[in-house]
């Protein structure tokens, strides 16, 4: 079964993207929403005058994991729906680079959730970036080493 | 000795300015022994190679398991998504 | 000197809304959005076929003391902005009742400042909601005495 | 006796069938003594009265605030806000 829409895009995620990621997480059974976005920002740790950021990814495995992380969350806190998108290419200085939409009966799952669901997503999915700065040089983030979790380890 | 095909990504690619090459590797073979036969061949690399992982099947296939019958594995240097 | 708008408001917190107040908080220096709505559900703890809330205030009080968690809420975490809005009046199914986007140089401030937010209000602010049913009934929610936080007790 | 201004909202509003009345209060008082003397005048709402907060100039008194020249206070029963 494919999934309803390609979880890695190059396509902004801009308002109109926010506001579908909305709706698709929307339930009558929700009492709680939670729109998470990384965004862009003009510096990083130690490096000043970014402009841009430019992703690339191993992304067919990068599908699978963020798809396996959305489940295996599902299946640990009881939420009603779950969408995430993550850019690929270039994003600008206060665009976003992934967006997790999770609606829930309550307040606390949904914080859990979204919580877990991007903390797993920066330790595990095989995405890189590289920033762009402003004096027209560029250089890959330094990245942790992927971390692999036990669910992963049993295929 | 096998041959088998290896992907490169990001700062990898771009350093060894290839997405992919073949290689020989004595199997069967546990992730680090991969890294390390990788590292010597791209000894300006090793660091990088080191704190890779290795995937196989869209999968990342762990320190543990010992690998055999491979085809094609990708190298996940360091990541920094999200 | 008074805020850009106010925090209670009978308007509806529509997709509009959501985009005013994620704009609102839009900052370059911003890594990490967090957009946090309540959202009117179908049922409540024993309660089935809810069809709408209708929220009632000491709204100059409520307001005063919302702004006030921001405030204490900015000094505690470094955060780089925050927008808070609460329904007053009838919110129908689905509706967000509150939105609090906050944005931070990095997600675990925005986390922590949302929730912080969010958990206060709900234990401070002098607000009151009525559930009503699809029968015609109607009743109030059954609260939570309201907590005095240490700040408002030094008046 | 001081006679001041008591404000209802919400559940005590519909209850009492009024949002304000005028009370006349020994002073000075404690929240407590406020509340109490309020299910005095209320017994059907005394339940109510006793978990409902005083405030003062758009904040909660406390428990502990000894409270004289008072002219008007609101009282905040249960709250379900958010």
């Amino acid at each position: 079964m494919e999934p309803p829409s390609p979880i890695l895009t190059q396509a902004p995620l801009d308002a109109a993207a926010l506001a579908d990621l909305r709706r698709e997480v929307a339930d009558p059974a929700a009492g709680a929403v939670l729109v998470f976005e990384g965004t862009v920002r003009d510096h990083s740790d130690g490096i000043e005058d970014v402009i841009a950021l430019e992703y690339e990814a191993q992304a067919s495995m990068a599908a699978k994991i963020i798809a396996a992380i959305v489940a295996e969350t599902r299946a640990e806190i009881p939420v009603r729906k779950i969408a995430v998108r993550h850019r690929l290419g270039r994003v600008e200085l206060g665009e976003a680079t992934i967006v997790i939409a999770v609606s829930a009966g309550h307040r606390d799952e949904a914080y859990r959730a979204s919580r877990a669901i991007i903390d797993r997503i920066k330790h595990e999915a095989p995405i890189w970036k590289r920033e762009i700065l402003r004096n027209g040089t560029s250089a890959w983030s330094r990245g942790c080493v992927a971390h692999q979790e036990k669910s992963q380890n049993e295929k | 000795m096998p041959v088998i095909q290896v992907n490169y990504y990001a700062q990898l690619r771009e350093a060894l300015k290839t997405g992919s090459e073949e290689v020989s590797l004595d199997l069967p073979a546990r992730e680090r022994d991969i890294l390390e036969r990788l590292a010597q061949l791209h000894p300006r690399q090793k660091a990088l190679f080191l704190s890779s992982r290795v995937a196989v099947d869209e999968g990342y296939v762990g320190a543990n398991a010992m690998l055999d019958g491979l085809c094609r594995v990708d190298i996940i240097s360091p990541i920094s998504g999200g």
